[in-house]
């Protein structure tokens, strides 16, 4: 039977990719965050799953305003690393599990989750910004990748509470599943960050903190968070956080926190990084 | 315009359903630079690039003008218009200090530093 | 505030559209069939909805096997007809409601249903069929049109009780929009047909009948109903009635029955029409 | 394969996650048919149209000899094969006649007289 052994939080800013693809993870700026995932990287290596379900948004990638899925699932063989205007990432093509990820399909379906399916679609730093930071340069990525896409772009994204619930029908799904897998689920981008107009800079590092010890030990009460203060304290780019919901939803009650970074800055954005085990209590 | 509770943060644009519809076609003529060939069109005559697309005038003249707030608020989508900037060779934070009124290295400076707070930044009622 | 008037459900049979289209209808193969809908034209003239949710399903013309939502709402303000391989059907480009549109989208992505928002999307026959059966071969549609697209082509379609719950989170939605429209939902598709195999031109008047009933009467019982009763008595494309479900959840529990009409056959299929009326109770 | 509760559903292939996975390439090679070119260049050349696509020999066999039920088999769905029919000018009816075995006249009878009936279709246990 496939199980849910760990989940992994982390941002997914794309200077942080730029910086280890241009051989500049070295320099001083960028020293202090690299840092912050060496604990990570061997923590990963010791008990490899098999496959990651990584938890991204688009960022106008592959999805444009034609068509602008909730959820969706990423069902093919692989998956290329998008061209986001200079050219895509040097990094290895994105390895999927389509027996899983068909599986989960159909079970997330059937129970009332209403997910597109997707068997062909590029993939852009939200989702391999946080394979670098885990697994750092590798020529090939050491796991299978099954992509779930999640809009955070177009105004309404999914409730915080409809993504820890999809994190526990996630959990119900993987479970469901014959074969012998070790399996993490990993929900990305964040923390607080603001991209666009006069506010733009913004960070929060209280809330970004609360936000990181609500998700540990009261992850429910996170989840009934209303999006207008994650917009509003964290940034129109902080939304993104609820993404780290669904990771969580697929977790035990109680966990283990294996490791916590905070980090400002990247770029625009503050950085946050969780490690948390499952079979805590 | 519908008044809704996200119209009192500073600063700041949701991109909600009000905005998509009025910037589809802005977001959709940022989106055509993912292509290369659309790029050296577009640098080649930027007017005549942005005639192909039903925009509004002054959604191309806030092209033009790179006028990336004006931009945002004639419905334009950060992450399309960042394709523009792309375009230009300007970084993320580069227009990111040309949206919030600074110079690049003062901008870099208040990230170094910790970012812009919070404070003062939550409400405009609050800032009142 | 825009309330919902009226349900209409009927099959979608390509072959119908064909007919009209080449003039065929006074034939004595047709005749009876679009007999049926002598009412229905009548009906509809008295009472115009400004604009309809059309729910259907496509049949691989907007949606191949690389994208496959489960809901899909069309918000552009204008949608073709599709090539579906002889040519776009010569009917009335489809205009939409872009306002009611997205504000269904944004409360029902609130109300915790995962939409996929789309802006471009050709319509087939499962959309323009209806609109010809009930409106006949004007210049112009006389309404404004709501494409909600279902997936019942890849299994798993969404449950039975998720397209009910879909129908009363779409009339929530519809009641919180101030314009004063009246507003009617479609359900399309079905009656019991297979199109594939050796099992193909199964009919199963008892099981639609039973169906057309407890649609009316008890349609939460019905909603229970699991797929695999639908594929095994009304064929594996008999499915399609899920989607009557949807319009069904958007009306009172008591309806009014206004018309009911069962005819076998249009080409592979059983075709079912109800006309159904809020206010009965 | 795991068997399934529909597998007992006779002369039924449900197009379910196994069956799409399968025909993924037979597919979308039927949906390129929705392009008048597509349609020509296979008409004038089906074997090197076919070889485009990364199908197996088996499915590609399967469309050359118009083995409609095969194509099922080899995870082909009917709203996808239909468009291999529609090339041909083949309608939907005289395709189910040819799948289900028999003429299309006697088909057309069979669903004038109410269709085929239910009983004796319901279930591969039943009907043993
Ligand atoms: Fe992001
Ligand atoms: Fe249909």
């Amino acid at each position: 039977m496939a199980r849910i052994t760990a989940g992994v939080a982390t941002s997914h800013v794309p200077a942080i990719g730029a910086a280890l693809d241009n051989g500049r993870s070295g320099e001083d700026y960028w020293k202090p965050l690299f840092a912050g995932y060496d604990f990570s990287k061997k923590w990963i290596a010791e008990d490899k799953p098999d496959v990651v379900i990584l938890v991204y948004n688009d960022h106008a990638s592959a999805f444009s305003l034609e068509l602008i899925p909730t959820f969706a699932i990423g069902c093919a063989d692989s998956f290329q690393p998008a061209d986001e205007g200079w050219g895509p990432r040097p990094v290895p093509v994105v390895e999927g599990h389509p027996a899983l990820a068909w599986h989960l399909a159909e079970k997330l379906i059937l129970d009332e989750f209403d997910m597109t399916i997707v068997n062909r679609m590029d993939v852009d730093h939200g989702l391999t910004v946080p394979l670098s930071l885990m697994f750092g340069q590798p020529q090939a990525w050491p796991c299978k990748v099954i992509p779930l896409a999640v809009n955070v772009v177009q105004y309404p994204p999914p409730t915080g509470n409809r993504c820890y619930n999809l994190g526990k029908a996630i959990r119900r799904a993987v479970e469901s599943f014959p074969e012998d897998l070790k399996v993490q689920v990993w929900g990305t981008g964040g923390m607080s960050h603001q991209l666009q107009g006069p506010r733009a800079g913004l960070i929060n590092r209280a809330f970004d903190n609360a936000f990181l010890d609500r998700l540990v030990d009261d992850p429910v009460a996170q989840s009934k968070v209303p999006h207008l203060d994650y917009v509003r304290e964290a940034g129109s780019e902080g939304i993104e956080l609820v993404m780290w919901l669904i990771m969580r939803g697929a977790l035990d009650d109680k966990v283990k926190v294996a490791h916590r970074f905070y980090h400002v800055p990247a770029s625009n954005t503050a950085v946050g990084h969780l490690i948390l085990e499952n079979g805590a209590a | 315009m519908t008044e809704k509770p996200y119209h009192d943060i500073p600063g700041t644009i949701l991109f909600d359903a009000e905005q998509s519809r009025l910037g589809y076609h802005l977001n959709m003529f940022c989106m055509s630079l993912m292509k290369a060939e659309n790029r050296e069109a577009f640098k080649a005559d930027e007017r005549a690039y942005l005639d192909r697309f039903p925009m509004s005038e002054a959604q191309k003249q806030s092209v033009l003008d790179r006028d990336w707030n004006g931009m945002l608020a004639l419905g334009g989508n950060i992450y399309f218009t960042s394709k523009i900037a792309a375009t230009d060779g300007l970084s993320f934070q580069q227009i990111a200090a040309i949206m919030s009124g600074v110079s690049q290295p003062e901008y870099a400076e208040m990230m170094l530093k910790g970012g812009r707070s919070i404070d003062g930044n939550r409400s405009k009622k609050e800032s009142r």
